[in-house]
């Protein structure tokens, strides 16, 4: 008959664990104390439980003594549960009637007095006793994996993950906000501290990714859901209409050149120092070359009408590829993985207002300053400031500032981390200064330089030897004072304590990197929890650092934290192979230690699913005897079984398999009684 | 104040639509100091209605207690919408029950009522003794005229009204779909002074003082029964299997009992004073329940009830919680 | 019987035999039990239809009817279905522990009145407990009374109660129909709920006793069929179940109007409950 | 009972990745400790129900102990902050009762933090010491 | 029997001087009066006008032990009160001393209580008459009053500046023996003075209920919408059964400390949904209409229907408590105008 009826039937083994147990706690003793437990069958001892001849003790007394629960009193379950789970299994009964007490490491290890340790122990074995009469029969199951990843994000990272995963032979979906990939590396000029070409890199990447057979690219587009769990997920991904035939546009750019409103709008891509169109590729190199209506500006789509003979960029269109009836398309697709590498913004400087950025025309951010110096840029890679509209006219600064640490490391912005980046990319800037501007008078203003990694101090010695002047000290203020572009600094020089107002023609502000402003949107569709930076959580800070606690999704590149290309690529490849060991086993274990909701008890308050920090629970609708009611129910494969539910839930109506408030009950009942 | 007539008529009005099933709000009870909550079900009734500081109780408590009765096969539950009269504590109970997602926002139709606070009948027979007949009263900023069959005494508001509304902060209701009078001006404060008093004595005086409230509890579970916030379907107070309390009344478990009760509470009373008003032999329960709520107001910012988008105290955390007393 | 100079003492009793009857969450395991003390043994006697505390030392007690009739000397049975904690617990036990008994309680089947009748039995589920007493007590004493039909049903075969007893009616010659609510394979009786069963066997009233028990429901639609066959309230008799505590007319819960199952009852006629409205809530 | 006389017994819930795992480094390391404290292993410190530390204490416990990993540490994330804020609070509602208290403690201890684990068995006990045998609302037989 | 009296000055030497008993008496604690064993003579107070929790508890603790075993084991040990111990209870109020002349009924069909009966039997009580009743009484109704005899060994009248006792049986003047010396024997005026109080307080008791045809009547309205207008508004809480002298109900649980077990029975009432829950999840009252129904018919109904007795001494206690105001007599009065046939239809 069902096990469910049968009476407990216990056996207890007492390890010696050699003399490790054996000559602190009277093993004997115990076992005859343990043999007069209620519910006990048998009670032994050996000397190494853990053994061969150890193990096929229980497996013996299981056949013959019909046993039906087992404990095990040796070392920490942290040892040797799994050995014991097999040993029961082995034996044909089920893993999880198996309870272990701890004597070694809290009895014989750390209390040298015999009769205390011994008393202890025959404590922990009580309490184990009393556990498992009350364990029940639990199911490992498996669950197949999808082989496709959906990466999130087409920067560096992103592109990177979904190249390896694709080469192994995997599908990628690969989904991009903006309408081409490459991400923030795309906007650099060159990158430190090797100063290769940040294009010249990347760009053959951007163009595998487009071609590669396993990756399907859905550039423009966005996640709109996804359920689902480890293995077994679905998503919807909205493909943005860029009202222009995808398949038929070839990227020409007449059509551009012809908008009505070409050069009048900030391009996004260039910081907004460049201009674009309504119609508009974001940079020469985007990746796919499709060009794609901004629907926010165009004078068709926002006023229905676009100057008197309709519009212009239909009309120079060859292939006729622009399409104002366009529209959004939801696509559903199945993946068994997730990378998301949705990258950084950078620090909003208006969050400092003491620095003038959002005033002052010549303090810029870095990220500002590489569009301005980089070759496909605004001004073609002049360092050239005050143009007008038309690109004409402007001056070159003479004077250059540098300034480290803006929005990190303060905690008065409420940014305490430091961003890790900035240092070197001031540091290659200031070059790239020196290399345009020979004459240019340079000072970087810095905390301290965080040269730490490959080539990092060489390359710092190297631009200081260029004649750039570092100066420690952070600036308070900076602030325009007549009718020329002079700035003034206000700084002390902390190494030398004198306070001095440095003049500058160029600021540029050595901005720190932020979690998106829109991360809110991938939290809330995976649940991923933030750390206190506000970045996304990884599973374990040193172990699992790609790994999120949401089993089947990693993390890449600088949406888990600040770092530079290297970082990037090389986490970029933790998270692909993370996936790829999924997909290529092809199946993943559920955990058996997971909570279940009694829905009679359950009231609905959804305090379980709050805190639930897998995004295991849902309330669903309940029939109670005709009336409708909701209550919790867990999805059996994203729970991990930790049990925040159950102290949360005020009516015990969610308990965790193994940990149920009835096991643990009897296990305080024990423990808890002085004597 | 409210005007009675006009609360009936809104009454008889929300009582006339389809939609509705019942209204809860308070009628003139068969003697003292305290009025009856009534459930009607038929505009006609309406007439009975009214409002005065003898309308004490919380009406929201029976939303949640409204048993959802076995439907039997074939026929559809009723799940009409329920009318409820509240006044400001009372509705802070609505509002932590749509926190709780107790039910939806549109199952329920708030009536709310600007209350210049309510009748402690005990405060009340220690001014007037014991009274057969109905009494009724009127309020204002200063004064409560309380009328004992015909005779009209005025007294000071803080001899006879409960002590939570002489602490209340929100005399208006949070939540309404209707306000039947304008709102009043919040006339107090609370620093929680009480509490900061009781926490002064020793461990030692603190346990004689509950102990020996403590043993007097005949563990009749009104306390609970009344609170707007029990409403589990299966109290782990009474329930068998695992058995937290037993039944045995008992210092050990009433002591057991009391501190569940006020833990299960915990950043979700919103101090109706319910559980204190009912309990037969004079408990002073709130003793437990504002140290809680002085607590999570201070650790943790937050206070129940008067936020429907918040989340439940204990069912989030900031990282920057308090930790100081941890090893 | 009891204890007289304290109701609430139950007499230990030690498990002769015990075996499941049926499978599943809401199992039925019976229980054949004697006293451990030889005076008791010696003195009890009960009559079909009483019912007894039945229970556990530390876990606590509950009503179950003795399912053995008197004339089956040396034991008493009872079966019981898991349905809580007190049941769940009393499952453990096996063959050579020990439960608790205290009893015997309420009022029985007034057997010695329906000398010379017809009897007929319509049982459901763990409903068959308290009928099963009175079909032995019928059995045993056949020379007394006329036919005795039994009518049996439940979900499954596999849920059936007495399983190998029937064989035994079947052999011996006493009308038996068996019935399981849904269609299963090899089943060679009824197939439908209980009381189309009665109105498929069709018995007739003439100088009967018809005796009653399952859910409910089930107990509802009978006793209607039953009168739509032309049986009058007074030769109808069921059992009524009722959440206990004392089994002794004073801890309060099992009231029907101002009759206490636990002793006027659990036997009622279909006439005496007719009159409380709440009999059938 | 004299104080000296007094072995106060303590009851510990502590979390399997990170304290735990301390208990046992402490075990492997040889670290020498009061043997009063007898630990109940959840998977996680949010696991561990406050009214688990009533009920320790109703059974007579002395004192009880959770512990869980560092903030920021936890295995499943989140769980020790929720766990955080329950003690914070329930310490305090017992306080009110008249509970010492020392009787309830709650640490971080992680799975290197074998040494840290002595530490905390070692004030938990002492604290339990100065607040003498729990009696307040201990069940006991003579209340029935 | 005999007349005594005593100056109220020395209460406290009166009941110090019942020391071969054990005494229980009305004292103060935590604000409340209740009746408790008495340690210290001076802390007995007569400031009260009923005690919220009824002494019924005396005859019925709120929780007793049935008897003890060890788990695993087999024997029993009954505590059973022992009959012969003797205990006063002083300050006991005629309404409640009426209960238990009601409650004793039941205990005592089919299978005597010893529990219940050896606690009684062992009581001497010494009631004291109210001279100021409280708004909700309704005693003379149900046969009761502010000076009733009923179950009572003796009765204490308190006439101001004395206290006038009247001794009922035999008991109760044995009780007067055992005091010795410190009572004076009273007179006529005394007696005269009690009268005279007693008549003056029924004269101030507000409330009635006529119970004619009550009893027939209540099963009849089974299922009346009526019902709903009380139970509506209740809150399942209980009060009116806790506090009811003549309550009765109880559950029964074991418990057990390590190996060391008991059974044990405690107060229990029908207006918990649970109390009547079967373990299939069947509830025959699963609702208040159903609870309250229940209560009242059993008071009213049921009970004098088995013992010719109504369960009801009209202390006044449950509408006193009640937190919304539902009120006995109001019931009983609605349920002489509901019309049994809308039962039907209902
Ligand atoms: C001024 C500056 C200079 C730098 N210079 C250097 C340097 O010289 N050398 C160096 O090694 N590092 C440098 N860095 C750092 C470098 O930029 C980063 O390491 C790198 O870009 C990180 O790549 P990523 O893929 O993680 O993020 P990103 O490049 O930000 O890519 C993220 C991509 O995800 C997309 N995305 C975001 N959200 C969504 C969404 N919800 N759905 C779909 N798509 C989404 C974005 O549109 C973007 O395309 C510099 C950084 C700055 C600010
Ligand atoms: C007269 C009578 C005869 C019965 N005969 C049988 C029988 O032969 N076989 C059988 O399997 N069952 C029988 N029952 C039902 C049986 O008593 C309950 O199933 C059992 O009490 C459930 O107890 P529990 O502790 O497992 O359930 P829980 O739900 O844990 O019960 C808690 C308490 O409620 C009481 N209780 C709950 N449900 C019932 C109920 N339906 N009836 C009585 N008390 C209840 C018990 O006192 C129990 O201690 C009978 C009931 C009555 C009244
Ligand atoms: S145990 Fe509960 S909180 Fe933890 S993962 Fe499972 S469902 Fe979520
Ligand atoms: S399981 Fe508990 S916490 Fe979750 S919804 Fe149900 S009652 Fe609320
Ligand atoms: S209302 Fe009072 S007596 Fe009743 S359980 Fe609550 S505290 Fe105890
Ligand atoms: S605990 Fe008391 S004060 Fe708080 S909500 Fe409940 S009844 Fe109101
Ligand atoms: S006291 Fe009042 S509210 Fe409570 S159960 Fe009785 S009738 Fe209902
Ligand atoms: S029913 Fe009410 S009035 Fe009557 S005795 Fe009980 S408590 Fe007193």
């Amino acid at each position: 008959m069902d096990n469910l009826n049968r009476r407990p039937r216990i056996g207890v083994y007492i390890c010696h664990c050699g003399i490790n147990i054996g000559s602190v706690v009277d093993v004997p003793g115990l076992v005859e104390y343990a043999s007069r437990l209620p519910g006990v069958v048998v009670a032994r001892e050996y000397t190494y439980m853990c053994s061969d001849p150890g193990q096929n003790l229980v497996k013996e007394d299981i056949k013959n003594e019909g046993l039906n629960r087992v404990i095990v009193a040796s070392c920490s379950p942290r040892m040797h549960e799994p050995t014991f789970r097999k040993t029961l299994k082995e034996a044909g009964l089920n893993p999880y009637y198996l309870e272990m007490a701890n004597i070694r490491e809290q009895c014989s290890w750390v209390h040298p007095d015999k009769e205390q340790a011994t008393h202890k122990a025959r404590k922990l074995v009580e309490a184990a006793v009393v556990k498992a009469m009350l364990l029940e029969a639990l199911e490992e199951k498996e669950v197949d994996v999808i082989p496709a990843c959906l990466v999130i994000g087409a920067g560096i990272a992103g592109i990177q993950a979904s190249l390896d995963i694709a080469d192994a032979g995997f599908k990628v979906y690969l989904v991009e906000k903006t309408p081409s990939v490459g991400g923030r590396m795309a906007q650099l000029d060159k990158t430190f501290p090797t100063l290769d070409c940040s294009a010249c890199i990347l760009t053959p990447k951007m163009v595998d990714v487009a071609n590669h057979p396993n990756i399907e690219l859905m550039s423009y587009s966005q996640l709109e859901s996804i359920e689902g769990y480890v293995g077994n997920f679905k998503a919807t991904v909205r493909k943005k209409a860029r009202f222009v035939n995808f398949n038929t546009c070839t990227g020409c750019g007449v059509c551009a050149e012809n908008c009505r409103l070409a050069g009048r709008i900030p391009n996004e891509f260039d910081e907004n120092i460049g201009m674009r169109g309504a119609i508009y590729l974001p940079f020469p190199q985007a990746v796919p070359a499709k060009y794609t209506i901004d629907p926010e500006r165009c004078l068709q789509l926002t006023k229905g009408k676009c100057g008197k003979e309709g519009p212009a960029c239909a009309a120079a269109c060859g292939p006729g590829s622009i399409d104002f009836e366009q529209e959004d398309e939801l696509v559903e697709i199945e993946i068994g993985t997730v990378i998301v590498a949705t990258g950084y913004d950078v620090f909003d400087c208006t969050r400092k207002p003491e620095y003038g950025w959002e005033d002052i025309d010549n303090v810029m951010t870095g990220l500002e300053f590489e569009r301005l110096v980089s070759a496909s840029g605004p001004t073609g890679g002049h360092v050239i400031l005050g143009r007008d509209k038309k690109g004409e006219g402007g001056y070159e600064p003479k004077k250059v500032a540098f300034i480290h640490c803006v929005g990190s490391r303060d905690k008065s912005v409420g940014n305490e981390y430091c961003s890790r980046v900035c240092c070197m990319y001031l540091a290659k800037q200031a070059h790239l200064v020196r290399d345009k501007l020979p004459d240019a008078d340079i000072a970087v203003f810095y905390m301290d330089v965080r040269a730490f990694g490959k080539g990092f101090e060489e390359f710092y010695d190297r631009v200081r030897r260029e004649g750039v002047r570092y100066i420690r000290g952070n600036p308070s203020e900076i602030y325009r004072t007549g009718e020329d572009h002079t700035v003034v600094i206000k700084v002390e020089d902390t190494l030398t304590g004198t306070p001095m107002e440095y003049e500058a023609d160029l600021v540029v502000l050595g901005v720190g990197l932020e979690p998106r402003r829109d991360v809110r949107e991938i939290i809330d569709l995976f649940k991923l929890s933030q750390s206190t930076d506000g970045f996304f959580m990884e599973a374990h800070p040193k172990l699992r650092p790609v790994d999120t606690a949401s089993d089947g999704v990693y993390l890449a590149g600088c949406c888990q934290g600040p770092k530079d290309i290297p970082d990037t690529v090389a986490q970029a490849k933790g998270a692909a192979s993370s996936a790829l060991i999924l997909m290529a086993y092809g199946k993943v274990k559920v955990e058996a230690l997971v909570s279940v909701v009694s829905p009679d008890e359950c009231r609905g308050c959804g305090f379980c699913m709050e805190v639930c920090p897998f995004g295991a629970i849902e309330l669903v609708d309940q029939n109670r005897m005709g009336n409708i009611v909701q209550v919790a129910q867990v999805n059996e494969a994203l729970c991990k079984g930790c049990g925040s539910c159950a102290a949360a839930c005020l009516s015990g109506a969610i308990q965790p398999r193994s940990f149920k408030d009835e096991q643990i009950l009897p296990q305080i009942a024990v423990l808890g009684v002085r004597i | 104040m409210v005007d009675e007539s006009k609360l009936r008529e809104k009454a008889a009005e929300v009582l006339a639509r389809e939609d509705v099933r019942r209204l809860i709000g308070w009628k003139r009870g068969t003697y003292g100091f305290e009025a009856a909550p009534c459930v009607i079900k038929d505009a006609s009734e309406a007439e009975a209605l009214i409002f005065d500081p003898t309308c004490v109780q919380n009406p929201a408590s029976f939303i949640t207690l409204e048993e959802k009765k076995p439907v039997p096969r074939g026929q559809e539950a009723d799940t009409r919408k329920i009318a409820v009269m509240v006044k400001g504590c009372d509705s802070r109970a609505i509002v932590q029950q749509l926190v709780e997602k107790a039910y939806d926002r549109d199952h329920v139709i708030v009536l709310g009522i600007p209350c210049l606070g309510v009748i402690d009948r005990r405060k009340a027979a220690a001014l007037f003794g014991d009274v057969a007949s109905q009494v009724s009263a009127k309020v204002d900023a200063e004064k409560v005229a309380v009328d004992v069959g015909g005779d009209v005494k005025t007294v000071d508001r803080k001899d006879i009204l409960m002590d939570k509304c002489l602490r209340c902060r929100y005399p208006n209701p949070l939540v309404y779909d209707e306000l039947l009078a304008d709102e009043v001006e919040k006339w107090a404060g609370d620093e929680f002074a009480d509490v900061g008093e009781f926490e002064g004595q020793s461990p030692e005086e603190k346990w004689a003082f509950w102990e020996e409230q403590f043993s007097k509890c005949i563990r009749c579970y009104s306390c609970r029964n009344v609170c707007p916030m029990c409403y589990c379907v299966e109290c782990v107070v009474t329930k068998l299997q695992p058995q937290w309390t037993r039944r045995a009344t008992d210092i050990s478990e009433n002591t057991v009992y009391h501190i569940q009760r006020a833990w299960h509470l915990a950043g979700r009373c919103i101090e109706c004073m319910e559980c204190q008003r009912v309990c037969p032999v004079d408990i002073p329960i709130m003793t437990l329940n504002r140290k809680l709520t002085r607590d999570v107001k201070e650790m943790f910012e937050y206070e129940p009830g008067v936020d429907v988008e918040a989340q439940p105290l204990l069912a989030s955390y900031n990282p920057q919680d308090p930790e100081d007393f941890i090893m | 019987m009891m204890d007289d100079t304290n109701p609430y003492l139950p007499y230990t009793a030690k498990i002769l035999e015990a075996w499941f009857e049926t499978p599943g969450d809401r199992c039925i395991k019976t229980f054949k039990v004697s006293f451990e003390d030889e005076k008791v043994r010696d003195t009890w006697s009960h009559r079909p239809g009483q019912c007894a505390m039945v229970g556990r030392l530390g876990t606590g007690e509950s009503m179950f009817c003795i399912s053995s009739s008197p004339t089956e000397e040396g034991y008493l049975r009872f079966s019981i279905m898991r349905a809580g904690k007190n049941t769940a617990a009393l499952h453990e036990l096996e063959a050579g522990d020990t439960m608790t008994v205290r009893g015997p309680l309420g009022n029985s089947f007034p057997v010695e009145e329906w000398e010379g009748k017809n009897i007929i039995t319509i049982g459901g589920g763990i409903g068959q407990a308290p009928l099963r007493p009175v079909i032995n007590y019928i059995r045993a004493n056949k020379d007394s009374y006329g036919d005795l039909t039994v009518l049996y049903g439940a979900r499954t075969s596999e849920d059936h109660c007495f399983k190998g007893e029937f064989e035994e009616f079947f052999s011996e010659g006493t009308t038996c129909h068996l019935s399981v609510d849904v269609e299963e394979e090899k089943w060679p009786h009824f197939v439908g709920f209980v009381p189309t069963l009665l109105m498929e066997v069709s018995p007739s009233p003439d100088n009967a006793i018809a005796v009653t028990c399952g859910p409910p429901v089930m107990i509802n639609f009978v006793v209607q069929n039953l009168e739509k066959l032309g049986f009058a309230p007074e030769q109808i008799y069921t059992t009524l179940e009722e959440r206990m505590k004392c089994g002794i007319g004073k801890c309060g819960r099992c009231n029907i109007g101002n009759l206490y199952v636990c002793k006027d009852g659990p036997v009622f006629s279909y006439a005496t409950l007719k009159k409380i409205p709440e009999a059938f809530a | 009972m004299s104080a000296e006389e007094f072995e106060p017994n303590i009851v510990a819930f502590l979390c399997n990745w990170c304290s735990y795992a301390g208990a046992d480094l402490a075990g492997t390391s040889r670290t020498q400790y009061l043997p009063n404290v007898k630990i109940i292993r959840v998977m996680c410190s949010g696991r561990v129900n406050p009214l688990f530390l009533v009920n320790a204490l109703q059974q007579g416990a002395d004192g009880v102990l959770i512990s869980g990993c560092h903030p920021g540490d936890c295995h499943y994330m989140e769980g020790n902050y929720y766990a955080r804020r329950r003690y914070t609070l329930m310490h305090k509602l017992l306080e009110h009762v008249g509970v010492d208290p020392g009787r309830v403690n709650m640490s971080w201890v992680s799975a290197s933090e074998g040494a840290k684990f002595k530490d905390v068995v070692e004030d938990t006990v002492t604290k339990a010491k100065e607040a003498g045998p729990m009696e307040q609302f201990r069940r006991r037989r003579i209340n029935w | 029997m005999g007349d005594y009296k005593f100056a109220k000055t020395k209460l406290a030497e009166v009941i110090g001087a019942m020391s071969d008993y054990q005494v229980v008496a009305p004292v103060e604690s935590g604000e409340v009066v209740r009746f408790a064993v008495v340690d210290d003579p001076a802390k007995v107070t007569l400031e009260f006008s009923n005690t919220n929790v009824p002494p019924k508890e005396l005859m019925f603790p709120e929780t007793e032990t049935l008897f003890r075993f060890r788990l695993g084991g087999t024997d029993l040990e009954p505590e059973v009160p022992d009959a012969a111990a003797r205990r006063a209870v002083f300050g006991i109020r005629p309404c409640d001393a009426m209960a238990y002349t009601i409650v004793e009924k039941l205990y005592n069909w089919d299978f005597p209580d010893p529990y219940f009966n050896n606690r009684r039997e062992a009581t001497t009580l010494v009631g004291y008459a109210c001279a100021e009743p409280c708004a909700n009484c309704f005693c003379p109704s149900l046969g009761g009053g502010p000076g009733s005899e009923k179950g009572l060994d003796s009765i204490a009248f308190d006439l101001g500046d004395t206290m006038y006792l009247k001794t009922l049986t035999d008991k109760g003047e044995e009780l007067v023996k055992a005091l010795g010396g410190v009572l004076e024997s009273a007179g006529e005026a005394e007696a005269r003075a009690a009268a005279k109080q007693v008549e003056e307080a029924e004269g101030k008791i507000r409330r009635s209920i006529d119970t004619e045809g009550i009893a027939e009547h209540l099963p009849e309205l089974y299922g009346h919408p009526f019902w709903e207008q009380f139970s509506d508004r209740c809150l399942s809480c209980g009060i009116c059964t806790f506090l009811c002298p003549t309550c009765h109900c109880f559950d029964i649980q074991d418990e057990s400390e390590g190996l060391d077990a008991r059974r044990a029975r405690m107060w229990d009432t029908c207006m918990f949904s649970e109390y009547s829950l079967h373990a299939s999840g069947h509830n025959p009252r699963p609702t208040r209409k159903e609870r309250t129904c229940n209560r009242v018919s059993h008071k009213y109904s049921f009970f004098p229907t088995n013992f010719d007795a109504i369960a009801c001494v009209g202390c006044g206690r449950c509408i006193n408590y009640c937190p919304v105001n539902i009120d006995l007599l109001d019931i009983l009065e609605k349920s002489k105008q509901a019309d049994a046939k809308e039962a039907q239809d209902a």
